[in-house]
């Protein structure tokens, strides 16, 4: 059994139905990429399945258990974490505060060995603990807001487009992050624009077009499908 | 909207909230629109005039049901109606159309009805003029308050601006009491009228509503058209874009403070217009009512008709001052009532009774056709398009 | 909580004040109109009396003790007279002048309404003499005090109270009995409140130690105290109502004011001893009223109507002027230019005092009565001219 | 015309500047208590609560009928101190009780709604403007227009002085406590958990849901916490006015408290502690320069002006710390 | 794309005073502060008539901030910066976007309730001069300006390829039409110069490849780009030459062909080249 499973998601905003018949599955220690034009519908089932929407029709079961009708909170309290679109820094807290709230569903507990893990993967947090989240430029603040849900120790971490905005170094530096902290045991569901790295690294990724999906397969496979190379990765 | 970054831009929280909206726009809505949109030009001239003949005549048809007496003399009611639908016309130039939140429109209103008074009142000791000299001799003074106020506090942005101007409304109505000129409570009486006599008796007399009906509505009528005119227009869009996204707006060239110190003068204006109607049908101005919760009311009415809607806020107005007028027997229980409604509107129905998005173009038709006959179906209202990927683009 | 005479305000050094004597009772003159009349009036049911005025808002409590006052003598004629039941009206003006017009002019187009009882305020009364004098409907307002009004040439005006001019020399009259030095005046934003003020003013000039103004619905008021502390005055005028007038008073005397706190009719009432508490007990009044409670066969019949309340401020003008047009009725009256002509040449008695008007609508009739607290309640420390 | 209707003594000021002082320091810790409110629910959900006024005016009902049913009436009542104590703490208790819960029904009521369909914000404010039409008209029906009869709670005694100006018992009270209650509030946002989920909440709402913050949860709080210091502000006010609790006595107290924290910076907390205080001093002082407490509101309001014009957003700048971006 | 049909009809009053390659915007010595931090520290560079101007640099580099003191929203400590000779330094912005300077927003900001049209007509607006009265009472003038904002808003839409949806809402329409509209309100203001703040991101290359195009006939229309981006496929296909930024300082300068070749740049922003080169 899988350990997220999507199943005939449907998500509307009003009338206007932005995913539906979305069915994905995740295995443990994965890394599962969604692409997609824009528009798509990336962001709703990424939204959807960390509870900012509701599913209105469809199951989402996290380890067996269905979670469609938790509230957000709750979803994050059973492991699931997403770092969003436009990475939703808290502007006026400091760079350990931010982290701090990263803990904040962990009832109580502030383990240093949290913080030790994301400084380390992010030394660059660590110099800047004290400054204001949102005085960080773009780059920093995509850290922090990675280093924010891995201190929730998340079973699964969700990624909604982490390398927009980025200077190419850093999407590089971003791509090995990834890995290594799916390397570590955290089942990561990713969304990308940058499709060539993103399937480069994937297990396995989907499709998504005008809401529905139309394609799924291993990175691999995607990355040779010809069409996926003409509409998704250009020449 | 962002589709960037939907999560912290403030603007993917109103696309989401519009988004509803358009969920909720009943289905009655839609076909009357439809069926509207599908007459000619001239048939909706036609149905047009027959609303507005209709308009007219409402105090002497003097429907039962509808009517407010046995409280309240029906053709005064009307009026009262009448003027608070040509207030909240104004206050929507400043609330709906440039989306500045005005909580003290009621100290323009004020400034209106005591220039009314000064000029025309025996008790004054200023030169008398003719009372309908005092109407935009209102209009220039409560534009020159306007602009006064403005300048100063029209660089805040939404809740500093809104306090900003309740606090203004505060001190009108205070300095009405406290400076002895005004005469406070004490008050102006026999503050002037339009001339005309029938048989020897005024024509617009206190006591007869009718006349001062008639008159407010043809104002209304002639506002509506100007104000349609403006809307559709330069001055329009730069509002409906200020109250979108005002530095977006300042950047793409829009003199943002000018085209607000703009609306806050029409609107001022409009205030001052409706304040001295109002002294000049009671013949009596003093310092009350011209407090707080009268500027809410005015408000109010303009969310309850629909804000933006220039008739929607004219029935609102209308409604606002027909409630308590009809239901007078009701008491305290009428305002009670009157919140419920309110509650209950803005959950059920947040963008007014007849909310709609003006047309800020005049002469689109003809390429509105060929847009239609060309590309995929434009209704602005209806099932937004898919937004597919987009592939080839226009190539 | 009977807490009124006995609690720990008695400490205040009133020793030193001069305590009016209490009038025992009042006589009903033997003459007095009363409502019910000779019992075999013949009239025609539509007839209609209106009392136009405050009902709801803020200021109705003034309205329903004429509201009161007026039903109690409808019931005792309509009672009496089982061939005449005259038909009351009760037209609501929220006490709004741009309210009021819309209700009076509603008034004057019912032509079976031959008389109106109102309107009760200043305001709003200047805001609809001209619909009444345009419809020749006779109002005789119970309450409105200002001296203007009458001088507007309406014929169909007529007060049932003594005007501020009136009232206001009793004031200054009182403060000289208490024999008090130092006096501040403070006066609230009303019209009723600003006019006597004045009347004050002119009579005392530059004996006053300290003037100041509150706004209606004021109820914190410190800077206005500190001043009359500073001054230290031992009396205090308060011109206006009793709705800010008896916070004022209980917050100058906790804050250790013991002088004496001098109202008119606007703060007597028994609502003022209440919200004042025990503050209450340094307060004088005056009134161009009768004490209605003085008179028990009044105040039983009052109770049955208001459901138990007390005669209030106005009450007996609100019988009194009610029963003018009723017996009016019993005359024989039937509209509107007859009822006008009665009013202007009545000469009667009633409980308050003699109703004749002069030719501008202003009674000649200037008695002013001083009253005081006592316990909870207010009493009649006689007349004051 | 006559102009002798503004004039300005600064002699009267100076004459009895420590009492004036003193006396608005009092008042602002009301205001700010109430203003306290208005910032919190500012700061969290970005709209006036305009109904915060009938919140108040709820916890001073309550203390009034509490009290009497007491004993407490017009005089003041001859008890040991002790049980006097007893008796205002548990009516300060029940104040905040009933204003609490008040603050939570309007929530409920006129806001949860609106939230759950996005309305905007404009429609917060107008429903917000209707559950106070419906809470003052409440109270009109129930209790009529005429104030409450007065509860005192005890008299005022002088207790030292300071520049040759008296402090009194009562005074001393209420500064003291409501400002011990802002400043415990200050520490509980700063520093509690319930208080990263507020400033959480108040900076990005959907941000703090994805930590764990249970969003409904936190407002509720939000509005509970403000109720309750509306209901302490509650007890004070009617320490301070006896027989001040009427269906309208509320709103009058919520504009200035208001302007409070706009002036101090709406959204930011201790910006309602200091807007409160300058309130209620400036208010003070402009009735004493210019003579007449009439003038009170005028120079209230005419000071928010010219402040907001040097800082639009406050004095203290506004919000729960917000983006400095 | 069909809008090349329309090429001279989109800026039909256009002269260009002066030759092709004269500066048109002098940026000089421009620094910003705020609080402690030293965003832009003395930066000049210039950007020429007629040409493709990229600016990069790291994430925080100074280039949003740049690109903000020019258009007004921040005020710089110190530098100037002219266009055509006119200083624009402490002008309103709105006065800015007369004097023909134009921008795009890093994360898009249409008046979403205005359809794509009246979008448009918002910029047309900027070069129109009918004010309140003339358009109460419907002037000749305020008739003309409304025909022409029709005629011209239509021309624009069709440019950029987007005429087929000019009366839908612009919230309503997807993600790469808004981009593109926002290009079109731009130059709806008839400017100069036209900035572009990362007008790619989110794109999917083969989309980037098609705003590449549009970029490239907006030039050939006779204006000024300045562009920041990251996606370097796109700044070295689309741009003439490129200016580097670090910490605030400029650390290069030159045609995009010596850019990929500079060390400093390579270690500052480009790193080691990926072989698909789509980093
Ligand atoms: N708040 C909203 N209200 C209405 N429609 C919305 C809203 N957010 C997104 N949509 C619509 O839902 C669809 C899916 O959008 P979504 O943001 O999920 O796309 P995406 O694949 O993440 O695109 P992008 O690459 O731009 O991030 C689009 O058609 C979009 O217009
Ligand atoms: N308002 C501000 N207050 C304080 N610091 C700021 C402010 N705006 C920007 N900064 C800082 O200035 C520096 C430059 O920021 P800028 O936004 O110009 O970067 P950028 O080059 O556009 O980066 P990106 O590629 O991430 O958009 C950053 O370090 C940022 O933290
Ligand atoms: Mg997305
Ligand atoms: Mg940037």
């Amino acid at each position: 059994m899988a350990l997220l499973e999507i199943k005939d998601l449907e998500v509307r905003y009003g009338r206007i139905k932005a995913v539906e018949e979305i069915s994905v599955d995740v295995d443990a220690s994965e890394i599962v990429v969604l692409i997609g034009a824009n528009g798509a519908g990336k962001t709703t089932t990424m939204r959807a399945v960390s509870g900012l929407l509701a599913a209105r029709t469809g199951s989402i079961t996290f380890k067996g258990e269905d979670v469609t009708r938790l509230k957000g909170h709750q979803r994050v309290r059973k492991g699931i974490s997403l770092v969003p679109e436009g990475r939703g820094i808290f502007p006026g807290m400091t760079v350990r505060e931010n982290l701090d709230m990263g803990t904040y569903a962990l009832q109580g507990k502030n383990p240093e060995s949290e913080y030790d893990r994301v400084f380390e993967l992010f030394p660059r947090l660590k110099e800047r603990e004290k400054q204001m989240g949102g005085t960080m430029s773009g780059g920093e603040q995509q850290m922090l807001a990675i280093g924010r849900a891995l201190m929730a120790n998340p079973e699964v971490l969700l990624l909604d487009e982490p390398s927009m905005g980025l200077a190419p170094q850093f999407i590089r530096q971003i791509f090995a992050i990834i890995r290594e902290i799916n390397a570590q045991g955290t089942t990561v569901l990713l969304v990308e624009q940058n499709a060539n790295q993103a399937l480069a690294i994937a297990d396995r990724a989907c499709v998504l077009e005008a809401g529905r999906l139309t394609k799924t397969g291993t990175g691999r496979e995607l990355l040779e499908d010809s069409t996926i190379r003409d509409v998704y990765l250009g020449g | 909207m962002s589709a960037h970054s939907p999560l912290s831009s403030v603007g993917a929280k109103q696309a989401e909230a519009y988004g509803k909206l358009g969920h909720q726009r009943p289905n009655w809505y839609l076909r009357m629109k439809s069926w509207w949109n599908d007459r000619s030009r001239w048939q909706q001239w036609l149905i047009l005039l027959i609303v507005v003949v209709l308009a007219y005549l409402l105090p002497v048809i003097n429907p039962p049901l509808i009517t407010t007496e046995p409280s309240n003399d029906f053709a005064i009611s009307c009026f009262n109606m009448a003027l608070y639908g040509l207030v909240a016309l104004g206050l929507n130039v400043v609330v709906g159309q440039a989306g500045l939140l005005d909580l003290g429109y009621i100290g323009f209103f004020a400034v209106g009805a005591y220039t009314a008074s000064l000029w025309t009142s025996p008790d004054s000791p200023l030169v008398h003029i003719p009372y309908l000299w005092t109407l935009p001799l209102a209009m220039i003074v409560t534009v020159v308050f306007g602009i006064a106020l403005g300048i100063p506090t029209l660089r805040l942005r939404g809740d500093y601006l809104a306090i900003v101007t309740l606090g203004f409304g505060e001190i009108i109505r205070l300095l009405a009491t406290i400076v002895p000129v005004l005469k406070g409570n004490t008050g102006f009486q026999n503050v002037g009228r339009p001339p005309g006599e029938i048989d020897g008796a005024p024509i617009f007399s206190a006591s007869n509503g009718l006349p001062w009906y008639w008159f407010t509505v043809t104002f209304i009528v002639i506002v509506m058209i100007l104000l349609g005119n403006l809307e559709r227009s330069r001055v329009g869009r730069a509002w409906f874009a200020i109250r979108e996204d005002e530095d977006a707006a300042e950047i793409m060239g829009v003199p943002t403070f000018r085209f607000k110190l703009a609306a806050f003068g029409t609107g001022a204006a409009l205030g001052g217009l409706s304040g001295a109607l109002l002294a000049g049908q009671v013949g009596f101005v003093n310092n009350q009512k011209f407090d707080v919760p009268t500027s809410i009311l005015f408000l109010a009415a303009v969310i309850l008709g629909g804000q933006g809607n220039k008739l929607g806020v004219v029935i609102g107005g209308a409604i606002v001052a027909y409630v308590p007028l009809r239901f007078t027997a009701l008491g305290g229980w009428k305002f009670l009532i009157f919140g419920i409604v309110l509650v209950l509107l803005m959950i059920f129905r947040s963008q007014g009774l007849f909310g709609k998005k003006p047309k800020l173009l005049t002469y689109t038709a003809r390429i509105r056709r060929k847009v239609k006959k060309e590309g995929p179906p434009g209704d602005d209202e209806g099932t937004p398009p898919k937004t597919a990927p987009r592939r080839g683009g226009a190539a | 909580a009977n807490q009124g005479s006995a609690g720990g305000g008695g400490e205040e050094g009133s020793s030193d004040r001069v305590e009016l004597p209490v009038q025992e009772k009042l006589d009903v003159p033997e003459d007095v109109v009363k409502a019910a009349g000779d019992g075999k009036a013949k009239c025609d049911s539509k007839t209609t009396i209106a009392y136009v005025g405050a009902m709801t808002g803020p200021n109705a409590q003034l309205g329903i003790n004429i509201y009161n006052g007026s039903q109690t003598a409808i019931d005792e004629h309509n009672a009496a007279n089982p061939d005449c039941q005259v038909t009351f009206k009760k037209i609501d003006t929220e006490g709004d002048p741009a309210k009021a017009t819309g209700p009076s002019a509603q008034a004057t187009k019912e032509d079976n309404i031959i008389g109106v009882v109102g309107l009760p305020f200043s305001g709003e009364s200047k805001a609809t003499g001209g619909i009444f004098e345009d419809a020749g409907l006779v109002h005789i307002s119970p309450a409105a005090t200002n001296p203007d009004l009458s001088t507007n040439g309406w014929k169909t005006f007529f007060r049932g109270l003594g005007n501020d001019t009136v009232q206001g020399p009793a004031l200054v009259k009182l403060v000289e009995k208490l024999e008090a030095e130092k006096t501040c005046l403070i006066e609230d934003d009303s019209d009723y409140g600003m006019g006597l003020a004045k009347v004050v003013k002119e009579k005392m000039g530059d004996k006053l130690e300290c003037e100041d103004a509150v706004t209606t619905g004021q109820k914190d008021f410190a800077p206005t105290i500190q001043k009359i502390m500073d001054s230290k005055a031992d009396t205090v005028i308060y011109s206006g109502y009793f709705a800010e007038g008896a916070p004022l008073d209980n917050q100058l005397v906790n804050k250790g004011f013991d002088g004496y706190f001098i109202g008119p009719d606007g703060v007597k009432d028994t609502a003022f001893v209440k919200q004042a508490g025990d503050a209450a007990n340094n307060a004088y009044y005056t009134c161009t009223c009768v004490p209605g409670d003085l008179i028990p066969e009044f105040a039983e019949a009052f109770e049955k109507v208001s459901g138990g309340d007390a005669p209030g401020t106005y009450s007996v003008e609100g019988y009194d002027t009610m029963t003018i047009f009723l017996s009016g009725i019993d005359k024989g009256i039937t509209d509107r230019k007859k009822m006008t002509e009665y009013v202007r040449d009545y000469n009667g008695v009633g409980y308050g005092k003699t109703y004749k008007w002069d030719d501008t609508g202003e009674l000649e009739d200037k008695a002013v009565y001083g009253y005081k607290t006592e316990g909870d309640g207010i009493v009649s420390v006689g007349l004051i001219e | 015309m006559s102009s002798d209707w503004i004039s300005f003594d600064f002699g009267a000021l100076i004459d009895s500047f420590w009492a004036t002082t003193f006396d608005g320091l009092t008042l602002g810790a009301i205001y700010a208590l109430v203003a306290l409110g208005y910032t919190l629910v500012y700061g969290v959900l970005n709209l006036i609560n305009f109904a915060h006024s009938e919140v108040f005016i709820a916890g001073a009902f309550a203390v009034v009928f509490f009290l009497s049913a007491l004993g407490f009436g017009p005089s003041a009542p001859t008890l040991p101190i002790g049980m006097l104590i007893l008796d205002l703490v548990l009516a300060g208790i029940i104040a905040m009780v009933v204003s609490g819960g008040t603050a939570v029904l309007v929530e409920r009521i006129a806001y949860k709604p609106l939230r759950n369909r996005g309305a905007s914000r404009l429609a917060f404010l107008i429903s917000a403007i209707g559950m106070s039409f419906v809470l003052q008209y409440i109270f009109y029906e129930w209790r009529g227009a005429t104030a409450e009869p007065a509860v005192t709670m005890f008299r005022p005694k002088p207790i030292f002085e300071v520049f040759g100006s008296i402090i009194d018992s009562q005074q001393l009270t209420i500064f003291i406590a409501a400002v011990v209650m802002m400043v415990c509030v200050d520490q509980i946002v700063q520093r509690t958990k319930l208080g990263r989920g507020i400033r959480a909440v108040a900076q990005d709402p959907d941000t703090a849901t994805l930590m764990g913050v249970n969003k409904e949860r936190i407002i509720v709080a939000t509005f509970a916490i403000g109720g309750f210091l509306a209901g302490a502000a509650a007890l004070f006010y009617v320490m301070r006015v006896p027989s001040g609790v009427f269906y309208m006595g509320g709103f009058i107290l919520g504009i200035k408290a208001f302007t409070a924290a706009v002036l101090g910076g709406i959204g930011n907390v201790r910006g309602a502690l200091l807007g409160g205080l300058l309130v209620g001093l400036i208010g003070n002082y402009g009735a004493t320069i210019l003579g007449d407490s009439q003038w009170t509101d005028v120079v209230i309001f005419i000071v928010l002006i010219l402040v907001l014009m040097i800082r639009p957003n406050g004095i203290l700048g506004s919000n729960l710390g917000e983006a400095r971006v | 794309m069909n809008a090349e049909a329309n090429l001279t009809e989109v800026a039909p009053e256009r002269e260009i005073a002066v030759a092709e390659g004269d500066t048109l915007v002098k940026v000089k010595d421009l620094s910003v502060v705020f609080g402690g931090l030293t965003a832009l520290d003395s930066v000049s560079f210039d950007i020429r008539r007629g040409e493709i101007l990229g600016l990069i640099g790291p994430n925080g580099a100074g280039k949003t901030t740049c690109f903000n003191a020019m258009t007004g929203v921040y005020r710089p400590s110190q530098g100037s910066v002219t266009l055509e000779g006119n200083s624009l330094l402490g002008l309103k912005k709105h006065r800015i976007t007369r004097l023909g300077l134009a921008r795009t927003f890093q994360n898009i900001r249409l008046f979403g309730e205005m359809t794509a049209l009246e979008n448009v007509a918002v910029g047309l607006d900027a070069r129109h001069k009918s004010g309140m009265i003339s358009a109460m009472f419907r002037t000749p003038r305020h008739y003309r300006e409304e025909k022409q904002i029709i005629t011209r808003g239509m021309e624009l839409l069709e440019f950029v390829g987007i005429a087929d949806r000019a009366f839908d809402k612009s919230k309503d329409l997807p993600y790469g039409y808004q981009r593109r509209l926002e290009i079109a309100r731009a130059l709806a203001t008839d400017p100069k110069l036209l900035c572009l703040d990362e007008p790619a991101a989110g794109f999917n290359p083969v989309e980037k490849e098609e705003l590449m195009e549009l970029i490239r006939t907006v030039r050939d229309e006779g204006y000024t780009v300045l562009i920041i981006e990251h996606d370097m496929k796109l700044v070295m296909g689309v741009t003439d030459r490129i200016v580097v930024l670090e910490f605030g300082k400029k650390i290069a300068d030159a045609v995009p062909a010596a850019i990929r070749e500079d060390p400093a740049v390579i270690a500052a922003y480009l790193g080691q080249e990926e072989p698909d080169g789509t980093a």
